[in-house]
């Protein structure tokens, strides 16, 4: 028989206001197998504490329920309690009497009877507990790092120097992500090619980092310590290891300098083979199959491109002998990896500034202008034009006709902190960058007028408040509060229309160019990657992190961190600082060669032959396990021949959903911590 | 009291409570299933108890009063089940529950004028219309009218209660000898009993019971398998306090479960160990302990098996066997 | 066509094709069939087939017994055939360890051998000319005239029906699909269903009876047929088997021998109108 | 005569619905005291006996709730109950059982306003249905009291 202890929690006024604390432990003193019951102030306190530890020992008792606050918040710390008194802690449950009951009830006799009932139910069910054993399991000392931006960069840098393997996965043909694109840098104004472009060839020339370029994830399974990935090397259509970089294919293309380019936002031009900036890394083509004559041409025949005869210019131009490094038979290929630990560093996507696309999330800022006048750009685009290695070599020239412009309206806001047409958050960048663009373009163009509409100035960071100040005051960046309505073209100019609010009054400035300050989003298809890694994601599909404070870098699945803006906006410190951090997650995961898991996983029963077990072995569970736990275990006779085939749960793997419990029918699957009995004791005691 | 007699309200003739004798169908050769179900329920409490803190507090009932019953137009063959019954439940111990109804019961037969396929009353040693069991058994006779012979005190007692009912006369000619012609030859018990003593192992039983499905019908159906298990259900809470029943359920020799231990292991692990098992029991363990069969030739188990497994041919060839044995000790 | 059944059930154990054939005999009740289980060629000839071979013989498959024989070759309807690809699609029977004398009955009610022998071809033929007969729309009227009635009606019905329940589990005994070594039924910690044959206990078992083949259930009929309390046993499978062909593409069992089990799989689509 | 006071058996899977019932308590949401949680990782764990134990244990309505569909913690679970669910339903319906007795739910951890308005709503359309006298008697007759 079971002896149980009872132990009621006040929690000061919290639960004892409604719930009357002293007649539920009366009550809880006759239930079934309960030997000892209180109440008291605050169980979580050392005190309290030790009054479950006391009387574990004095009453020798062999389960303990808990009734106080939600498990979610304390069922560690008291399990822990128990096991220091020598009770096994999955021995230990809590009854929420505090977040389900006291909180939400006002009436006090109701309340106190709940409290009385859910007691009943967690005595019933911890009678049926068992002892249960932590689960060990290996760590596969190798990290995957999911996206070649800069908190990719430096996650996996950090995890490859402390001397793991790191497979670094990057979507486009380069690593280097935003941070490449960008001219300077705020507040410090380095130039910022020039202090990433050593990381992007440390990454790439690690010996610990396995590069995978031009790659997707396909899927993830596992568990921390465990994981398989499936990684998608997309096509590139030129054989890496050949190529030399020479860039002679990207010459000879008759589509060069005619397909606008991602890297420079359209402002500049590549052809359908090309290597994406000049300091790529790696520095080799791909070719963009969507554009090359040749694919299109094959696709349109419906014939294999190996066939087809049109173009193959960049082919014949490829200097390589015997065997052109130009490969237009390439396939993707998906590489299995085992991981031990994910850092997810997929980044942002900005806004254009124009008019919402299919699949997008906001309605947009389409009177801005920016998908109908050229001179209305966004922010990276003007980091292009900035940017000495950017299709302007760094000259602050409008888009429509080359001219420098001489008066430029940059817009903040766009598309952030607006409900309406955008999203609620702020993008926590373009405070900054607005006024590192004000300063570039009059360092640039003496002459040149710099107007800034903002709602506010945020710039609360390390020598930012400064930062602003100087475009301001000694770079005569001109700051109107407020939000600019319309934007419309007169003559070969733009109309800026706006409110001055702190004026009141209506304002027009008629700009050469226009910058708009648009909003970082969650990358289009963040949500679709969060499932691939079960992590969760909030409203704007940026990834959420296991606790907002106390857990910044860890998703909801263990053994899955984040670093960067795919967890929302970040400048490129904190992009670092949190790559950093993550990776360090990671180093403390991979510290031992074995961890301890939570016993609460599924079990297939075993009986005396000839039945063996009751598993039937139909593998519904198997087909039903979401986390591919569930093996076939062939049975055999002393003769060796297989006398049954059953199911067998790889507890490393098995993830404790209980899927697979409700899926066989003949009830031979049990979920530790939740067995049918427990269960059925809990319904029993309703 | 209740009166209770064979109903056809759905597909099947089955005895069931009637109010009014126009209710009753006495034209069926006989009903599904056997009166055995108004002295021995399918589930029956045997005792409650009940759960405060860590006691289990025992409740031992007396059994309930039964309701006085009276069973009208049972066939001669479910009749006879009642002494099999009998013996079995006053042997080592006295089932007050079976008991106690036994005695608030009136057994009123009907003799048979017709069988069907599956009946083979007589190959058992019992007929038409046999008198065991039943406390007044009715004979029709060739005049429409029924022959009433009182066969206990308590038949006697009836038919003086109501004399109004009953008129004295010569016995009209029975018009049950006809249905013997259809019926099967007697078959030499001893024989049988002799051949089974000797073939425990067998591999008779493993050909004998391979198309079994061991669906446990012919034993549920039978109006002597008198098997139970016991088990333990509790309710509802009702103000911090639990109670619960122990009962007795119907159980059946061909079920895996039915000897299954708790460490695992079966005594009875097949198909083949399990017919033999009720083969064994009807025909050599009973009638050693009490002298009487433990089969009335009803034909339920042969009507109603989804296999048509047949016990009569496999009477029938375990007697040819015991014959041939026979003949070779003689020679 | 008995010759030609026999031909070629004699052909498969000479061959040693087959090690033993479960087919039908004549019962010695005149009139019904029984199943029989021959090893020897020279038995072929006590087969038979004829209106009165009810017996969903794919229930023999999963039986230790049998298995221990060898190689099977079945005497199969349609609706057997159809229980013995859910036992494939289930594990519960590897392919080939099963061979097909198929048989099917034409609407004019004349036997027929079928040509077809692989399970591939036999899938075809039930596809192309054997619908579900469990869908049938006859066979669903009772279902759609019980749906009609109000919930106390229904209640009420089941009642009256469960009531005669005095849990023999013949319904499960002859169910090919009920191959579960041990049934939850009989499980006992905890004891979900309770083995009492009272109202509760009879509910609880009959639905989840009935649950359990949902989806899986190929509409032999043998659980009705075999029920000695009369209980309509088909009205729920066959309510089942209509639910689950409505909420899932069409789905009906049996007409697959590989390939994921309903209830082992889910659909991002799936209903989900009846969530709050 | 009081009014009756339904008595409501509720499961959910731990990672949503049992947090956004404890968010529910955070924000000191109100509602109906009639509901008894029973915690289960996910409702892929919940078996249909639970629902018909929680009956022949007294339930007057049963809830049953989990992530939203693409949300569950272990990727799928919901999605195998929600299958399951779709056809068990119409079998209880079909067995005579109202619908209204059992409901399905989608709450995610972080709709603790959805969770105190689902509770006021199942409380409510109990307390309309009144009793589940059906199952009451055939509880009463398995627990003997019928009978004395």
């Amino acid at each position: 028989m079971s002896r149980i202890g009872v132990f009621i929690c006040h929690c000061g006024e919290n639960i004892a206001a409604t719930v009357d604390c002293p007649r539920v432990a009366r009550e809880a003193a006759s239930m079934p197998g309960v030997v000892h019951s209180v109440d008291y102030e605050y169980l979580c306190s050392d005190p309290g504490q030790s009054l479950i530890k006391d009387a574990i020992r004095e009453h020798r008792l062999s389960g303990v329920v808990v009734a106080s606050c939600s498990p979610r918040m304390h069922e560690t710390t008291f399990r822990r309690a128990a096991a220091e008194a020598g009770l096994n802690p999955f021995r230990c449950e809590m009854a929420n009497i505090r977040e389900q009951c006291s909180w939400v009830h006002a009436d006090r006799e109701q309340a106190t009877r709940k409290a009385v009932d859910l007691i009943r139910m967690m005595v019933h069910k911890v009678a049926r507990n068992e002892s249960l054993c932590p689960i060990k399991v290996p760590v596969n000392k190798t990290a995957l790092v999911v996206g070649g931006g800069i908190a990719g960069i430096q996650a996996a840098l950090d995890i490859a120097n402390a001397g793991h393997r790191v497979i670094l996965v990057e979507r486009e043909p380069s690593i280097g992500g935003h941070m490449a694109q960008l001219s300077e840098t705020f507040p410090t104004l380095d130039c910022s090619q020039c202090i990433l472009t050593p990381r992007m060839v440390e990454a790439a020339s690690h010996p610990n980092i396995t590069l995978h370029v031009y790659s997707e994830i396909e899927s993830l399974t596992g568990f921390i310590g465990n994981f398989e990935v499936k990684i998608r090397n997309k096509a590139k259509s030129v054989d890496l290891g050949l190529c030399t970089g020479c860039g002679a294919c990207t010459l000879a293309c008759p589509l060069a300098g005619r397909i606008g380019n991602e890297f420079d936002r359209g402002l500049g031009k590549r052809g359908a083979v090309y290597i994406p900036f000049p300091q790529a890394v790696p520095h080799k083509p791909v070719i963009d199959r969507a554009k090359c004559l040749r694919f299109q041409a094959a696709q349109k025949k419906g014939i294999p491109v190996q066939d087809c005869s049109v173009c193959g210019k960049c082919a014949d131009a490829c200097p390589i002998a015997p065997r052109k490094a130009i490969d237009f038979s390439q396939e993707d290929v998906i590489i299995t990896e085992k991981v031990g630990a994910v850092v997810i560093a997929t980044g942002y996507e900005l806004y254009t500034g124009g008019r919402p696309r299919p699949g997008d999330r906001y309605a947009g800022c389409g009177e801005y202008g920016y998908d109908d006048y050229p001179d209305v750009i966004n922010g990276m685009q003007f980091e292009r034009l900035a940017s000495a290695s950017g299709p302007t070599q760094g000259r602050i020239l409008r888009p429509s006709d080359g001219l420098e412009p001489q008066t430029v309206v940059f817009v903040k806001c766009v598309g952030s902190r607006d409900n309406a047409k955008g999203f609620t958050y702020c993008s926590k960048v373009c405070c900054m960058y607005t006024a590192k663009h004000a300063m570039l373009y009059r360092h640039k163009v003496h002459a040149g007028r710099a107007i800034v509409f903002y709602m506010d100035v945020r710039s609360p960071g390390k020598g930012f408040d400064e930062f602003v100040r100087r475009a301001i005051e000694d770079d005569d960046a001109c700051y109107i509060r407020g939000r600019v309505s319309k934007i419309t073209r007169e003559g070969g100019k733009l109309l800026v229309q706006g409110a001055d609010t702190l004026s009141g009054e209506q304002v027009e400035v008629m700009a050469d160019m226009v910058v708009l300050a648009t909003a970082m989003t969650a990358r289009h298809d963040a949500d679709e990657l969060a499932r691939k890694f079960r992590a969760a994601y909030d409203k704007d599909c940026w990834l959420t992190e296991a606790h907002p404070k106390l857990r910044p870098v860890e998703s909801a699945t263990a053994g899955v961190f984040l670093a960067g803006a795919c967890q929302g906006p970040k400048d490129i410190p904190d992009s670092v600082a949190q790559a950093s951090a993550a990776a360090g997650k990671v180093l403390v995961l991979f510290s031992s060669d074995e961890l301890q898991r939570e016993p609460l996983v599924a079990r297939v029963n075993r009986t005396a032959p000839p039945q063996y077990s009751t598993c039937t072995g139909c593998f519904a569970c198997k087909a039903a396990c979401p986390a591919g736990a569930i093996e076939v275990e062939d049975i055999t006779d002393k003769a060796g021949n297989t006398v049954k085939s059953v199911a067998r749960v790889n507890e490393g793997v098995c993830q404790g959903c209980g899927t697979c419990v409700a899926a066989c029918r003949s009830g031979s699957i049990e979920l530790c911590g939740f067995t049918d009995e427990q269960v059925f004791a809990q319904i029993d005691a309703l | 009291m209740r009166v209770v007699a064979p109903v056809s309200r759905t597909a099947f003739t089955e005895f069931a409570e009637i109010v009014a004798l126009d209710e009753a169908d006495f034209s069926q050769v006989n009903t599904r299933s056997s009166i055995k179900q108004f002295l021995f329920p399918a589930t029956e409490p045997i005792l409650s108890y009940s759960l405060e803190q860590s006691n289990v507090k025992l409740e031992c009932e007396e059994p309930p009063e039964p309701r006085k019953t009276v069973i009208i137009g049972s066939r001669p063959c479910d009749a006879a089940s009642l002494p099999i019954l009998d013996k079995l439940f006053s042997w080592d111990c006295e089932d007050r529950f079976y008991l106690n109804r036994r005695s608030a019961t009136v057994v009123i037969s009907i003799a048979c004028t017709d069988c069907d396929d599956c009946c083979f009353c007589t190959a058992i040693g019992l007929g038409p219309d046999s008198k065991q069991g039943s406390d007044l058994l009715l004979v029709p006779g060739e005049s429409g009218c029924y022959n009433a012979e009182p066969c206990t005190e308590r038949g006697a007692e009836l038919v003086k209660q109501h004399e109004k009912l009953f008129t004295q006369s010569a016995a009209p000619a029975s018009v049950c000898k006809a249905v013997l012609e259809k019926l099967p030859k007697p078959l030499n018990l001893d024989r049988i009993a002799n051949w089974l003593r000797g073939h425990f192992y067998d591999d008779f039983w493993q050909a004998a019971s391979l198309k079994c499905v061991g669906c446990g019908c012919c034993t549920f159906l039978c109006p002597t398998c008198h098997c139970f298990d016991i088990t333990d259900e509790h309710g509802r809470y009702r103000d911090g306090r639990r109670a619960g029943l122990r009962r007795k359920n119907w159980d059946s020799c061909q079920f895996a479960q039915f000897t299954l231990h708790a460490s695992g292991h079966n005594p009875r692990p097949d198909r083949a160990s399990r017919w033999r098992q009720r083969m064994m029991h009807k025909f050599l363990y009973y009638p050693e302990r009490f002298g009487s069969r433990l089969c009335t030739g009803c034909g339920r188990c042969v009507r109603s098996c989804p296999v048509q497994m047949d016990i009569r041919d496999q009477l029938k060839a375990i007697e040819s066997a015991q014959a041939d044995d026979d003949q070779h000790l003689q020679a | 066509m008995i010759d030609q059944l026999r031909q070629r059930a004699r052909e498969l154990l000479t061959t040693g094709e087959a090690a033993c054939i479960i087919g039908y005999a004549d019962a010695s009740v005149p009139g019904k069939a029984t199943p029989i289980v021959i090893t020897r060629a020279e038995d072929a000839d006590r087969l038979v087939f004829h209106a009165a071979c009810c017996n969903n013989l794919a229930a023999y498959l999963t039986r230790p017994e049998i298995r221990k024989l060898g190689t099977v070759a079945m005497v199969a309807k349609p609706a057997d055939v159809r229980a013995a690809f859910v036992l494939m699609q289930e594990n519960q029977v590897r392919p080939d360890d099963v061979k097909f004398i198929a048989v099917d009955v034409t609407p004019a009610g004349e036997c027929t051998l079928l040509a077809q022998r692989t399970r591939e071809e036999l899938l075809d033929y039930l596809v192309k000319n054997v619908p579900p007969a469990e869908l049938a729309d006859d066979a669903l009227k009772d279902v759609a005239a019980l749906e009609e009635q109000k919930d106390g009606e229904r209640w009420h019905y089941w009642q009256q029906q469960f009531s005669r329940c005095i849990r023999c589990y013949a319904c499960r005994q002859v169910c090919p699909l009920c191959y579960c070594s041990r049934c939850v039924a009989d499980k006992n910690r905890p004891q979900w269903i309770e083995t009492s044959a009272h109202g509760r206990g009879n509910l609880a078992w009959n639905i989840t009876r009935a649950f359990h083949l949902a989806g899986r259930c190929v509409g032999c009929g043998e659980c009705e047929r075999a029920c000695p309390a009369g209980i309509p046993l088909m009205k729920l499978n066959r309510k089942l088997a209509k639910d689950v062909r409505d909420s899932f593409g069409g789905h009906a069992a049996g007409y697959a021998f590989s390939g994921e089990q309903l209830f082992a799989g889910y659909s991002p689509s799936d209903p989900n109108d009846f969530f709050e | 005569m009081a009014e009756f006071e339904p008595k409501i058996a509720a499961f959910v899977c731990t990672w949503c619905t049992y947090a956004g019932a404890d968010l529910a308590g955070t924000s000191r949401l109100q509602y109906a005291s009639n509901v008894r949680v029973i915690k289960l990782p996910c409702t892929g764990r919940i078996d249909f006996h639970f629902i018909i134990k929680a009956f022949e244990r007294g339930a007057d309505a049963v809830l049953v709730s989990g992530c939203h569909p693409g949300d569950c913690h272990y990727t799928a679970g919901n999605y195998h109950a929600r299958r399951r669910w779709t056809v068990f339903r119409k079998l209880l319906e079909f067995a005579g059982i109202e619908p209204d007795r059992v409901t399905f739910a989608w709450v995610s951890a972080a709709e603790g306003a959805k969770w105190a308005s689902l509770v006021n709503e199942v409380t409510e359309k109990a307390r309309k249905l009144g009793p589940f006298t059906r199952y009451q008697r055939l509880n009463e007759i398995a627990e003997g009291e019928a009978e004395r």
